[in-house]
């Protein structure tokens, strides 16, 4: 099967054969080759290359939700962050008594803010099994419960958009809030370590490196397996022609959830991910102009072609990287212009100029 | 095109990406300053003049030679107002550009968000900003005020002064009011304040109808005792609120605001008239009258080609804090960071307001605490001062998870969190 | 923590020196006299807190027709130390500089430059002292008005020697309200009488006065009252004062909303043009508010001195910044991406990061004051509890106003019958001769000039800088989708109800809970009416 | 009032949420003869009445004709049958047990009611392969249909279709490429591939040629029998071609039933339709 999932598929089998490469060599030039050669990749490299494969992960599920299935989700930004908080609460329990207050039992923020004992939504996340089913339950909770209102309703089009951008708005505004118990705006920080690995080691920082390739890998695939499935017809058929599908049989509504549903957990374990790699998680993550953001990715990447969405994902955050650190007044001005231009010349994105090259030739 | 040809560019991509990343040899013949300000985003209001001020140092500096008989290059990075990104950017800093020292951060999220990386590179990082205590890290020297330093000598003032009996806390809803406010309550309970007679109230960032919050703090303020509003009201939300105030009639005189977040920089983008007479605790004000303040305000207006800017407390503290790091290099005889870090605790420089700034051993640095009112040309008149620089507490002793806390990073303790009472030293990362 | 009492201790030994001892030898006098006025003078010269306060109630102990204008004077920060030789004038802003007036002569005594002039600096106790004793000279002014005002104003800090005042002139008083606040000021200082009786009576003359000072001034006696009669007397007043409070702060609540349903509506408008009638998800028009507010900014620098025309003159100018660069922006981008509304999203998220950044860089990061004119601050007091803020009575009559505008232009004019046309049919409109392309360059323009407007309106109530856009988008599309896009009276009445809403919540949930409450409630609502509040009938914009 | 209405439909008692709604049995039965029951059908659209008091019956097996001028109602019709519209009265039977009205546009689509489009509509992306693959009866869950693998009876049932529709040459080609006529016949095939009970068939000829045409209602002509075939058309040639009963409609209600010539010779058809233009 997976022959048939990548099968006709170039620019996927391209993306894999790099990452591949990227996987074995960057841990090899990383903690093999000594720091003073050309050759060496630092580890700051390593984390961001670790950052940016969360990212692509993320916007792969975007890309399956908006390419495929036609929902723009303005929201996806708050299943990330939510995947992300799970871990981070964690992280926080793992912290134990080697908290600033040593207090064992609750987080530094709690004892900061005079909580007496630990909120209920806290217990279990000592547990990584635990951490780890809430990191995809509840994005995925949410997304379902979301979708099931929504697409039964058949709300549609730009009504859908801006009620996921109002959702994730509402989670920025709800976490924000000190009383929710989930650090308000510091948010969740100062983690030390991940399944008794410590997170400052460049070992862990390359596991989790190979961790993300990983999932970026396995998210790949098992959309690709989606979208050249069956199923993977059908949302395109929803797409295009929403009511002829649901003419000819399809309970759209529930492709649409579930679809949704196992995008909202991609975003979920991309946000798992990405936390320990940066080393902190606060509501800033909601913001509406971060979920515009990851659309804006998967634009510039190419629609519906899912390397499109994880080349655009790496290309638009590497350039924010590379412009903060060379022209740090006048980055915006490129960032901006990028995005215009990208959409007046190409509008299938990048990965519409290689497949128009490819079929030319 | 080919196949090849199509592997090919897809091999430079991944090679020009590499290139991009890795780390180019940095010249020698500097010594390189990483400069940490948001540039862009919502934070860019605030921290792009203390970038301009770190470059009118270093270019100061310079003039005089240099240190160690190298000059300082300055390295700015632009952090967007995005806390991830911050840590990723000081990772870039100390990693890739090896800067010898970091001057940054405005919010306590960024701070709190560069933290592990500056522990765990062991990079130096001189955070000028007030903020709420409660931290010391071997890494981090804090030359903005602790809430001992601000917040408790404006509420004596107005308790002692002004005869207030009844409060307002308000303030936007992040750890730094959050934490102020509960020292502050805790303090005003212990002068014998009751309950009833302290109102707290939090909003959310960048809050800008403040019409239902005003005609309650207006209601609170009609019960016949002298009332005040203790002010933690972040950034933007401050002008819709004095100017909500001012047109619901309430006067400076009625109520007065005390604010720990509204300065001349502040002040100088808002139409002052209905501001007049409130009043804000700083460590520094640029009305103070001292030949220090007039020549560093002089070098200021060269260097940034107008004579209308004003200058404000958080730019103090890293002229404090570069004069600082300054003395400890020179010192040390090196910028490594363990020998600075050793050399600059009981360093002492000049501040600008006529008195000096010591480096304490727990990071945190003396200063005094100025109250000033604001009046109609956007500056401040000083009403009161303290009598001598305050030493900053980095933890709270009205706070009762940190009352047994102390920092102290000379041997033998060499803690940040060392708890008097069992005698541990809790939390340390490195 | 210790103070220190003075600033600076220069003078301070030999300051207090002398006011002690003018203190001490001009108190006990009681009558008037134009050597207290000097002395009181020489006093203010120090410029010292202290000394000031005591020449403060020199000038006014003195009774001499020159004390109220030197007070007044005072009170508005305009008396100045001349450096040279250290005389005090009133120094008034004039063509050259500073127009000086000698306070004891009251004759004009030339002009200077202001660096050449120190302000007497004052604070707040100072302030408290110069508003009772400005009133105080103030009773007896000729204009009814200025009475009113200065017995308002010490309702509740009336001492012996103003209720002595008081009482003769509340027997001579003409005007009715005056003498009524006179009376109220009398018997609040009556509360404190010996005999419970006189203060009953104080109390039954109190009755209806929904002053905050007689609420103040009831409680206070209540908080040490031993007599049960009083307090009975005392307790049915408060209650009835607080029925009616209740019944004003459900009013102010009401108000509140609605002031804050017009700011959205304004914010919204202009996107339920281009985002609403055009189909274009138009993530720009935030930043085309902020160079409205922009504008305001500098047609307010370009005309000192006239703030309030400025700000009259700044609505046709934002209209015509935010619409010129909405024209700019349609013509040189969004007309390539027509049929394909999603991509305008990133195309306008780029504009966006861009236009923000050409303020950062060509204005400043920082935010610019914009200065609101006189006759928008302050409030009209409809009672003493209910008083209606003008500027936000001026943003609710703007808002209507532009909305009226707005949809007179779509309903009545030629461009509105082709913008609608357009929207509807665009193949058809154009074979019916209708010049799609300028119709859409136009009606872009249109909703983008009226964003500039709404620029100018949020100019006078919050930060003008480079994120002002950015706090506004979010909340604009809401209000857009929410009533129904394409249906301009959705707009208005999704933002006055969300307004409403907004405010009833927010005194028991928390500004914060009642924000995300509406948001909630804005999502549960889109699944109930998936078109919004007014749903476009046809072929509305779909994503 | 505009507004006041929409507030008084929000609030009306017997509008919930659509999945709250209880569903029936789903076993067609057509044990009297009759497949479709529309009784005293009314919708009104702003006022506009769309159906006026509908009454139509359609036997299982036949092949009807419904015709009459533009705005008879014929296309709402249609409509109220699959589901799209919600009349305002009235009720809707398919066979015995089915009620129509109380099912969604795929519940109506699984107990076999398929329906072509005025306008053609195909999905343009995907080719007329997978268009058919898309149709074809199968279980339509979400989970089925990830693991769904054509089988070789599947393969060959589309080969059928394909060879029924003619288009068994552009196989693999976009659906978005076909002409207009090939995506007309597509869009039968796509019927078909359904095997419903019930074809409703809207404007199948429209912009086609005579050849087209001819193979058209040679198409649907095989498929009465096995299948009951309803056929909204305008083109009077093709409506004799084909029908052996016809029904008019006009402003939304029956007006006239029976054969071709009966229906052409009644006055009132001759006055309201015929007489108006030409019959052709």
């Amino acid at each position: 099967m997976r022959l048939g999932t990548l099968h006709l598929d170039r620019g996927g089998q391209i993306f894999l054969a790099l990452l591949t490469l990227t996987t074995i060599l960057v841990p090899i030039l990383n903690l093999a080759v000594p720091a003073d050669s050309p050759m060496h990749v630092s580890t700051f490299t390593v984390t961001l290359l670790g950052k940016y494969l969360t990212y692509a992960l993320l916007a792969i599920a975007v890309d399956l939700v908006w390419g495929y299935l036609g929902i723009l989700s303005l929201g996806h930004g708050a299943f990330f962050a939510l995947g992300g908080y799970a871990m981070g609460m964690y992280l926080m329990r793992q912290i134990g008594d080697r908290g600033v207050y040593g207090n064992p039992e609750l987080p530094d923020f709690m004892v900061f803010l005079n909580w007496q004992e630990l909120p209920w939504f806290w217990h279990g996340f000592d547990m990584f099994w635990f951490a780890a089913l809430m990191v995809m339950l509840v994005p995925g909770v949410l997304a379902f419960v979301f979708g099931w209102l929504t697409f039964r309703s058949r709300v549609t089009g730009v009504y859908l958009s801006i009620i996921t951008q109002a959702l994730t708005y509402a989670l920025m505004l709800a976490f924000f809030r000190n009383e929710m118990g989930f650090g308000g705006n510091n948010g969740l920080t100062d983690f030390k370590d991940l399944l008794g690995f410590d997170l400052q080691s460049d070992v862990t920082r390359i596991g989790l490196f190979i961790a993300s390739a990983l999932a970026v890998a396995g998210g790949y695939l098992a959309c690709r397996t989606i979208v050249t499935s069956k199923l993977g017809r059908v949302t395109v058929a929803i797409r295009d022609a929403e009511s002829r599908t649901r003419f000819i049989g399809y309970r759209v509504e529930r492709f649409k959830l579930w679809v949704f549903t196992f995008s909202a957990v991609l975003a979920g374990i991309a946000g798992a991910l990405y936390v320990p790699q940066v080393g902190i998680i606060n509501p800033g993550e909601f913001s509406p102009i971060n979920s515009i953001e990851i659309v804006v990715w998967v634009a510039i990447g190419g629609r519906a072609t899912l390397y499109g969405a994880v080349l655009g994902a790496l290309l638009v955050n590497y350039g924010k990287t590379y412009l903060t650190g060379v022209m740090p007044d006048a980055w915006l001005f490129a960032l901006g212009g990028l995005f215009v231009l990208v959409t007046l010349f190409l509008p299938y994105g990048i990965a519409g100029l290689l497949r128009r090259k490819e079929t030319t030739a | 095109m080919t196949k090849t040809r199509f592997m090919a560019s897809a091999a430079a991509l991944t090679a020009a990406l590499s290139l991009g990343m890795s780390s180019l040899a940095s010249a020698a013949d500097t010594i390189k300053v990483g400069i940490l300000h948001s540039l862009s985003g919502t934070m860019a209001i605030s921290e792009t003049t203390l970038k301009d001020t770190m470059l009118m140092l270093i270019d100061e500096q310079n003039k005089k030679g240099g240190l160690l008989g190298k000059q300082l290059e300055p390295v700015v990075v632009d952090p967007a107002s995005n806390w991830p990104l911050f840590a990723e950017k000081a990772r870039e800093l100390l990693e890739k550009d090896k800067v010898a020292a970091v001057f940054g951060c405005w919010t306590s999220v960024s701070r709190k968000s560069v933290l592990p990386v500056f522990e765990e590179l062991n990079g130096l990082l001189f955070y000028p900003v007030q903020y709420e205590g409660e931290e010391s890290s071997k890494n981090v020297f804090y030359t903005g005020a602790a809430p001992n330093q601000q917040a408790i000598p404006a509420v004596d003032y107005l308790m002692n002064d002004l005869g207030v009996k009844r409060w307002v806390l308000a303030g936007t809803d992040y750890v730094y009011p959050r934490t102020t406010n509960k020292i502050l309550e805790a303090y005003l309970k212990a002068k014998g304040v009751a309950d009833a007679d302290i109102m707290i109230n939090y909003t959310p960032f960048g809050h800008s109808d403040w019409q239902s919050i005003v005609s309650d703090i207006k209601k609170f303020g009609s019960a016949g005792k002298k009332t005040a509003v203790v002010s933690t009201i972040n950034g933007d939300a401050n002008v819709p609120f004095y100017k909500e105030l001012g047109n619901q009639g309430i006067s400076s005189e009625d109520i007065p605001v005390v604010a720990f977040s509204v300065g001349e920089e502040e002040l100088s983008g808002i139409d002052t008239k209905p501001l007049v007479g409130h009043l804000a605790a700083w460590n520094y004000f640029m009305s103070v009258d001292t030949p220090e303040n007039e020549s560093f305000i002089d070098t200021w207006h060269t260097f940034i080609k107008n004579d209308d800017r004003v200058t404000n407390d958080p730019m103090e503290a890293h002229y404090i804090g570069f004069n600082l790091w300054v003395k400890a290099v020179e010192k040390a005889g090196s910028t490594d960071t363990d020998k600075v870090a050793a050399a600059i605790i009981g360093l002492e420089t000049p501040n600008l307001t006529g008195g000096k700034a010591v480096m304490l051993k727990n990071h945190h640095i003396t200063k005094p605490v100025l109250i000033g009112e604001i009046q109609d040309d956007g500056q401040f008149a000083v009403v009161s001062e303290t009598d001598a620089e305050v030493p900053g507490d980095a933890w709270s002793d009205f706070l009762p998870g940190s009352k047994d806390i102390t920092a102290d990073w000379t041997p033998p303790i060499s803690c940040g969190n060392y708890n008097s009472v069992t005698k541990t030293c809790s939390g340390q990362n490195y | 923590m210790p103070t220190r009492c003075l600033p600076s201790a220069l003078s301070a030994l030999r300051l207090c020196l002398i006011a002690g001892l003018t203190f001490i030898v001009v108190v006990p006098l009681a009558q008037a006299g134009p050597a207290e006025l000097e002395q009181g003078v020489e006093l203010i010269q120090t410029n010292d807190y202290k000394a000031v306060e005591q020449g403060v109630a020199l000038v006014a102990a003195s009774g001499d027709p020159r004390a109220r204008d030197l007070l007044a004077a005072l009170q508005d920060s305009k008396l100045y130390l001349r450096k040279e030789d250290g005389q005090l004038f009133i120094g008034a802003r004039g063509e050259a500089g500073y127009d000086l007036v000698d306070p004891l002569t009251e004759t004009a005594a030339g002009t200077a430059a202001k660096r050449d002039l120190k302000p007497i600096r004052i604070n707040n106790r100072l302030r408290s002292q110069l508003r009772t004793a400005v009133a105080t000279l103030n009773l007896t002014h000729p204009d009814a008005s200025v009475r009113l005002t200065a017995v308002n104003e010490m309702l509740d800090r009336v001492d012996a020697d103003s209720l002595a005042l008081l009482r003769d002139l509340a027997g001579e008083e003409k005007n009715a309200q005056v003498r009524e606040g006179m009376t109220a000021a009398i018997a609040l200082a009556d509360l404190q009488a010996e005999e419970p009786a006189r203060r009953i009576e104080a109390l039954d003359q109190l009755e209806g006065n929904l002053h905050p000072a007689v609420q103040g001034g009831i409680q206070r006696l209540l908080s040490q009252e031993q007599d049960a009669e009083v307090r009975a007397t005392g307790e049915r007043l408060l209650e009835a004062i607080q029925f009616k409070r209740d019944l004003y702060g459900f009013a102010e609540t009401l108000f509140f909303g609605l002031s804050l349903g017009s700011v959205l509506v304004l914010a919204a408008i202009g996107l339920a043009i281009t985002f609403g009638v055009m189909g274009v998800i138009n993530m720009a028009h935030g930043e085309l508010i902020m160079l409205g507010a922009y504008t305001t900014y500098i047609v307010q620098q370009l005309m000192p001195g006239h703030i309030g025309l400025a700000l009259f003159l700044a609505i046709p100018a934002a209209f015509v910044v935010s619409g010129a660069v909405g024209i700019l922006i349609e013509r040189g981008v969004i007309r390539f991406l027509y049929g394909r509304p999603l991509e305008t999203l990133l195309a306008t998220f780029g504009i966006s990061l861009i236009l923000q950044q050409l303020v950062r860089t060509l204005i400043s990061p920082q935010n610019v004051p914009v200065a609101n004119p006189d006759w928008m601050s302050g409030s009209w007091q409809i009672n003493s509890v209910l008083s209606l803020t003008m500027n936000r009575m001026y943003i609710i009559a703007f808002c209507l106003i532009v909305f009226t505008a707005l949809y007179l232009v779509m309903r009545k004019t030629q461009l509105g019958l082709q913008v609608r046309a357009v929207s509807q049919n665009r193949a058809m409109a154009r074979a019916m001769g209708v010049r799609s392309a300028r119709v859409d360059a136009l009606t872009f323009g249109l909703g983008s000039g009226i964003a500039g407007v709404a620029g100018v309106a949020l100019s006078q109530l919050t930060n003008v800088g480079p994120n002002l856009g950015q706090s506004y988008i979010i909340d604009s599309f809401m209000v857009v989708v929410f009533g129904g896009v394409g249906n301009l009276w959705g707009t208005l009445v999704a933002g006055m109800s969300l307004g409403v809403v907004n405010k009833i919540l927010e005194p028991w949930a928390g500004a914060v809970l009642a924000k995300i409450l509406v948001l909630v409630f804005i999502i549960l609502f889109i699944q109930k009416r998936p078109r919004g509040l007014f749903p476009q009938k046809g072929r509305a914009a779909e994503g | 009032m505009k507004t006041l209405d929409n507030l008084r439909t929000t609030m009306r008692r017997d509008q919930v949420w659509e999945f709250m709604v209880p569903k029936t049995g789903l076993e067609l039965d057509i044990s009297h003869g009759t497949i479709l029951y529309l009784e005293d059908i009314s919708v009104t659209f702003d006022g506009f009445r769309a159906i006026d008091h509908l009454n139509l019956y359609i036997d299982a097996g036949e092949l009807r004709c419904i015709i009459g001028p533009n705005g008879a109602g014929k296309t709402t019709m249609m409509d109220i049958i699959t589901g799209k519209t919600r009349p305002d009265t009235g009720t809707a039977w398919f066979g015995q047990t089915i009620d129509l009205l109380r099912l969604s546009e795929p519940e109506i689509a699984s107990v076999g009611i398929g329906r072509k489009f005025q306008k053609p509509t195909v999905f343009e992306h995907q080719t007329v392969m997978e268009n058919l693959e898309l149709a074809m009866a199968a279980d339509k869950r979400v989970w089925p249909t990830l693991v769904a693998r054509l089988t070789p009876e599947q393969h060959a049932r589309i080969d059928a279709v394909l060879e029924t529709i003619g288009l068994q040459e552009h196989r693999a080609r976009r659906a978005g490429a076909l002409s207009h006529g090939q995506k007309q016949w597509l869009e039968i095939g796509m019927l078909l591939m359904q095997d419903p009970h019930l074809l409703l068939v809207d404007e199948p000829v429209a912009g086609m040629t005579h050849q087209e045409m001819d193979r058209t209602a040679e198409l649907l002509k095989s498929l009465a029998g096995r299948h009951t075939v309803v056929v909204v058309e305008h083109d009077m040639d093709f409506v004799r071609s084909i029908a052996n009963k016809v029904t008019v409609l006009h402003q939304g209600s029956v007006l006239a039933e029976g054969s071709m010539d009966e229906v052409q010779n009644d006055p009132r058809v001759i006055e309201v339709y015929l007489g108006g233009g030409d019959g052709h």
